[in-house]
């Protein structure tokens, strides 16, 4: 037996910081809070009805959550009216909405939204010093309108401005359904500004979407009346879609955490053949390797929140690891937990369609893996082709 | 293969099309000559729609009368009657059977469905808990089954039921043809995770099964019902089809349509998925050759296999592909749709649906130890149920 | 439950033709005499003892093989004092010297040798007619002097000549050592000539091999006495090279076979727990996965060996499809082999470590499943990038 | 984790260094005055070259001692003795015997190995047959034992033996420390598919063990084996390294060095790779971080899965990356290495040593069992042989 290899001395390469990946109890405490509204508030089968065009789960949970329990400004500095949490918060939030399917904005409003105009730059425009609080209050809900598919580094079609007045047409926009307040990329000549326009001054229009727990709508500004929140607002975007795409790994970690707990459930009861099914050797290790890979999900994502939090300049790097395991691995998960729930899982009655639509959703969103993996080529030296 | 039967086939079906032109002859009085020509199986015996030549004739035979304009027998609409019904009764059926059900079922007119899956007899089907009970010359059945599809539209279904709960679970089991215009038959959509439902539950009170129509002997439905499963998966897995044939072929046709969204990491997933599909039809071509004569065994679960996970694979892949446009679904509508459509619809639904294949028709499970069992002669799972009195089974 | 896809209409597509994949009479009769042969002459101890340089066991297997049972002439016409068999007997016979895993040159002299001065041209030039009988009838053995790893339609370098004089080093090449006859590629204007050198006016130099069955020389030529057997042969290599990589995927299959036999027979026997090793759910169903492996890849094979057999125009794709599917599948098999024997498969005393090196060796001969998917890529019109 | 003990124990070291300059002190002396002041493995107990720390501590303290140029105590030549023997000394051995065996164990001056596989107690560990019978004060051991590393440099063994064959299986075995200077002890090279002889056989004829070398109770040698392996789990696959550590390091390093080699199917495996090994890296972290002041669980077993898989991805994808060069080899002469070096030699090395990773240590299919059923708390395995008197027990 070798176990020799474990004194290798390996410390003569840099390596990053090494950056508490475990919850914190304030962070356990925040899950339960979060965990038992949704037990209560969230029921599957009022989830199930928004694929039937019943939204009537959303507006209360969304309150309930924003505003009730201060949810949305978790990520907003207290000056400015939030609640000075950090990303390590909003990631174990968006794991517990992950878990239950949640179809509330959390992440296109709290996160995205809130991320576009918050860190562009110090001097605060005056729409966006009244937009900010609204937004960490729960008051007002805003969306970042670009397709949910984009990458945070991926170009992606702007509307055009005629001074003060937006036209042209953006597609498959998340959040934008919720939104009051829509936050509209318009291009410029070194990059573009992000104006605000009123949803009630834009054409919103609901698509029938893979995943109706985050539907998305069309979106069409017809020279809406638009006012200019972040002039230079190419790199608050961008980090917007970074920070979104970062997060989005700890949502997956809990759409994954759910599927996993809900078959080792299932299969300890369920019974064929006289046993039960959960006894079965060949499903024992598909599962052993699903706890596996939701573990390692778990340390991406918590590794990607830290580095936001702690503003470490591995962020990119840890947002692309973190995107490209974690994407595909709750969309593993999904799937796993449909086959091995079998026939009852493939009913429109059982949640489990639920994350399968989640997951494969989330695996397109903010870019899929491979796109992210194309990215963390860049990024740590491991070049496509020869040069 | 020689040539002698091919020829001696094309010289009748010439004969038969001069003395049936398709263009002035009604569909069905067509289609009911040319099963009485024994050119509509014609691997079947003859007397029974075929001519006892090798099956490897079908497709040859099938394209002369396309090329003639003949109408077809709509096979999509009657699949379980075509793939599973008949060969079922062709090996276990009476004469009186044979010539009652046979006819009707390849010209279309009495479609067929399977009342097997219940919720608690899934996997482990041997589970079946509908009763039948024999009164006289009728079995009277109650029970539940569930994942029907085309149950609504169907005349009669394969059922099977448990006859004896006081022996073993295996041998209580008896297999009938069962007429599904009995007044206690109840047939409710199921909606599936599409959003459609393709699949019914069908509740069976007091339903009157004629003696007569019992498959096979009394307590032999497990054996019965295992001919039906090695055909359908075969059916499923094994089929006859060309080179970029099924979900290959749509996702490639995406590709090659959308070359704004190819990257180098889609290209090389869809390329092994392409050269995987291509070999699943050379090795469902080679089992085809290998059981041109014989009865379908354990081997046609290793194409169901591949089937269901090639089908999975590349849906889930073309979703990926269109990137925007796989955020986006066609309708969650709840429609009962004609017929199973696999590369049907958008690429979302194709996923969606693709996600049955492997539960369907035997899950993967189950296949992998047919094959392991069956095939490779490794030891069989301990069977705690397998001595007992059904009726004293934990549920 | 759905069967109803199986009706679908596909017949509006054109297809390949349906060649016969079976085997027939005649092949399993060849069959059987290989396989016996083999036993009795191709010990797993003496082929282990290649590993370390005694290589005893080659030339009277090779001759017994060649010779004696006349299978090296089965790719050459009879009027060419060939057998005038096909490459599907061929097939057979690579698919058992692959399970014994034995150590003789078949596929470097009597197929990539042998169809390199077989098909260029009609026009017999005299050393070539010379040649080819004496290759048919296993009195000479011949190697095409080019590395082992080189696609099909691959570049490699080739030595240079001066008149009737060579001169160059060509690496990794396999069958060399057993080889009388070198038949050597010589670029021209416009592609190159094939010369026959005799090896011993070569240097060939062993090369310690990751497979010692199929053990590669670099081979050294300081102004060789050589004579062009091929005038223009390029077509005469490619087709080789193409020959070689569709037929080692029957060596594949044999390999796998073993593999997935030994592993099957070995868990039938190995008890642990007080159970055979082979009643464990998770390893059946590795074993029904690999067994749906090898059966797709005896189909993939046959499939390519009947192109060549019948000259049909799918070759090309035919043996692509075969690479990229044999060569992984044998890999597949051998590591399946290795991990599901445990420690035992480890020991240099069992024969699987035969396996393991020769299935990954051969993986890179004629180029990996990935240098084949990419050219299969360009044939059936699946373009890389957008055009 | 707090700035506390991290402050204490750096003023510790620095008042050490200036006591014992490492330019002027003997590296034994130098060693042992460090065990003896607590800066060994510093979360062992106080009095046995620790502090009580948390063990997160123990890599700072390191780098420290490193840094002032200090010699360490060779640890990759007693791998077994430091990570598995160690561990279980501490927490099973008595005082006694953790002042007889720690120190010079950390020094290096007593190297370890470890007997506990059998050829017929690969997987099913608790099999084992090696007899251990009680003489008076002593045990007389018989048996054979098999994949020992180490076996010939070694002065100690950590073996377990059956002591009672009329239980069952698990609870008849006994863990005890073995000195392997016995005449009785007869090691002899085992050669691997590597062609090196990395490991040993180990026969035990009528090799004598005072009980004082027993570790834990009579009869209690499975409970204290586990904890070994645990030990040796979390020692394999949870340990502490940098960003692209081990073989994905080898694997980037020839892929920037071979650009020509380089193609878009390659670079996606690696980068996926990369990515894995990455995650692979955070989660032993997560682990390291969660197990800073418990004991190991069951939890390392999903990290061993980990390491092997990608060890053994990483260096297959490395054979095919070097093409013609993967298809060279360095040197088949059998040789015994100075200690296994996973990520040395040629790549056609690495890609055979890598294959044993998920065998030794506890095979992959074992690790899985664990994790499925200690972890997730799926029901166990059938048991057919466990309350079965071991000598009863078909082999």
């Amino acid at each position: 037996m070798s176990a020799e290899e474990r004194a290798t001395d390996e410390r003569d390469q840099t390596s990053p910081s090494e950056l508490d990946l475990l919850y914190s109890d304030v962070e356990d405490d925040l899950r339960s809070t979060v965990r038992g509204l949704l037990a209560e508030r969230c029921d599957p089968s009022a989830v199930i009805a928004t694929y039937d065009g019943d939204r009537s789960i959303v507006d209360g949970l969304w309150k309930s959550l924003a505003a009730d329990l201060g949810l949305a400004g978790l990520l907003v500095p207290e000056d400015r009216g939030g609640a000075g949490a950090s990303a390590r918060e909003a990631a174990v939030v968006l794991e517990e909405l992950g878990r239950a399917a949640a179809p509330v904005p959390y992440l296109t409003s709290a996160v995205v939204a809130t991320v576009a105009v918050l860190g562009a730059d110090d001097e605060l425009e005056v729409p966006r010093n009244l937009l900010l609080p609204s937004l960490a209050a729960g008051e007002r809900t805003a969306a970042l309108v670009v397709p949910l598919s984009t990458p945070p580094d991926g170009s992606f079609a702007t509307v055009a401005a005629d001074s003060d007045r937006l036209s042209g047409t953006v597609t498959s926009v998340a959040g934008a359904l919720e939104a009051e307040v829509l936050l509209v990329p318009v291009a410029t000549t070194d990059g573009f500004s992000v104006y605000a326009v009123s949803a009630a001054d834009a054409t919103v229009t609901p698509v029938a979407s893979l995943d109706m727990t985050r539907q998305l709508a069309d979106v069409t500004f017809a020279g809406a009346a638009g006012a200019v929140v972040v002039a230079d607002g190419e790199s608050g975007v961008r980090r917007a879609l970074e920070v979104g795409a970062a997060l989005l790994a700890s949502e997956q970690v809990g759409v994954a955490r759910w599927c996993l707990d809900a078959t080792v459930e299932y299969l300890q009861e369920r019974r064929q053949f006289g046993r039960a099914v959960g006894g079965f050797q060949a499903l024992k290790h598909r599962l052993a390797d699903l706890y596996t890979g939701v573990e390692s999900a778990v340390a991406a994502a918590r590794y990607a929140a830290a580095t936001i939090a702690d503003d470490d300049p591995d962020v990119p790097v840890a947002t692309a690891v973190a995107q490209a395991y974690c994407s595909d691995l709750a969309v593993t998960a999904a799937e796993e937990a449909v086959q091995l729930h079998g026939g009852i899982a493939m009913t429109w009655e059982h949640p489990a369609h639920l994350y399968l639509k989640r997951a494969k959703a989330d695996q397109l969103a903010f870019g899929t893996a491979g796109t992210h993996r194309a990215r963390l080529a860049g990024l740590v030296d491991l070049p496509k082709e020869s040069t | 293969m020689s040539g002698k039967p091919t020829e001696d086939v094309r010289r009748r079906i010439t004969e038969f099309l001069v003395a049936h032109d398709p263009t002035t002859t009604g569909r069905l009085e067509f289609l009911r000559a040319r099963y009485d020509a024994g050119l509509a199986w014609v691997a079947f015996p003859e007397g029974h729609g075929g001519l006892d030549l090798p099956q490897a004739l079908q497709l040859e035979v099938d394209r002369l009368f396309d090329d003639a304009g003949a109408p077809d027998n709509n096979p999509r609409a009657n699949g379980i009657g075509l793939g599973m019904a008949a060969p079922t009764i062709r090996r276990f059926g009476t004469e009186e059977q044979k010539h009652r059900f046979l006819r009707p079922l390849w010209t279309g007119e009495e479609v067929w469905c399977q009342l097997f899956s219940e919720p608690n007899a899934g996997s482990d089907l041997a589970a079946i808990a509908t009763r039948a009970v024999r009164d006289g010359d009728t079995w009277v059945v109650n029970g539940q089954k569930v994942w029907t599809s085309g149950a609504h539209n169907a005349r009669f279904a394969i059922l099977v039921a448990r006859t004896d709960p006081d022996v073993p679970k295996h041998q209580g089991l008896t297999y009938f043809l069962c007429d599904m215009s009995d007044a206690g038959v109840d047939v409710r959509p199921l909606r599936q995770i599409t959003g459609e439902a393709e699949f019914n539950e069908v509740f069976l009170t007091d339903v009157r099964v004629p003696d007569a129509n019992r498959l096979g002997a009394e307590g032999e439905g497990w054996k019965v019902a295992n001919a039906t499963l090695n055909n359908e998966r075969v059916a499923i897995g094994g089929r006859a089809g060309p080179r970029e044939g099924g979900m290959v072929g749509v996702v490639a046709h995406t590709w090659r349509a959308r070359p704004e969204r190819r990257t180098p990491e889609l290209h090389d997933r869809l390329v092994r998925l392409w050269v995987e599909a291509e070999v699943a039809r050379l090795t469902g071509q080679r089992l085809r050759q290998k059981l041109a004569l014989g009865q379908p065994g354990p081997e046609g679960a290793a194409m169901k296999l591949t089937f269901a996970r090639l089908n999975q694979q590349l849906s889930g892949l073309e979703v990926e592909l269109l990137g925007e446009d796989g955020l986006r679904y066609s309708d969650w509508t709840q429609v009962r749709p004609e017929h199973t459509d696999m590369t049907g619809r958008d690429a979302g639904y194709r996923y969606l649906r693709a996600k049955g294949n492997s539960i369907e028709g035997g899950t993967s499970e189950i296949l992998r130890n047919v094959v392991a069992e069956r095939v490779l002669g490794l030891p069989p799972e301990r069977r705690v149920d397998k001595d007992v009195p059904w009726k004293e089974i934990q549920k």
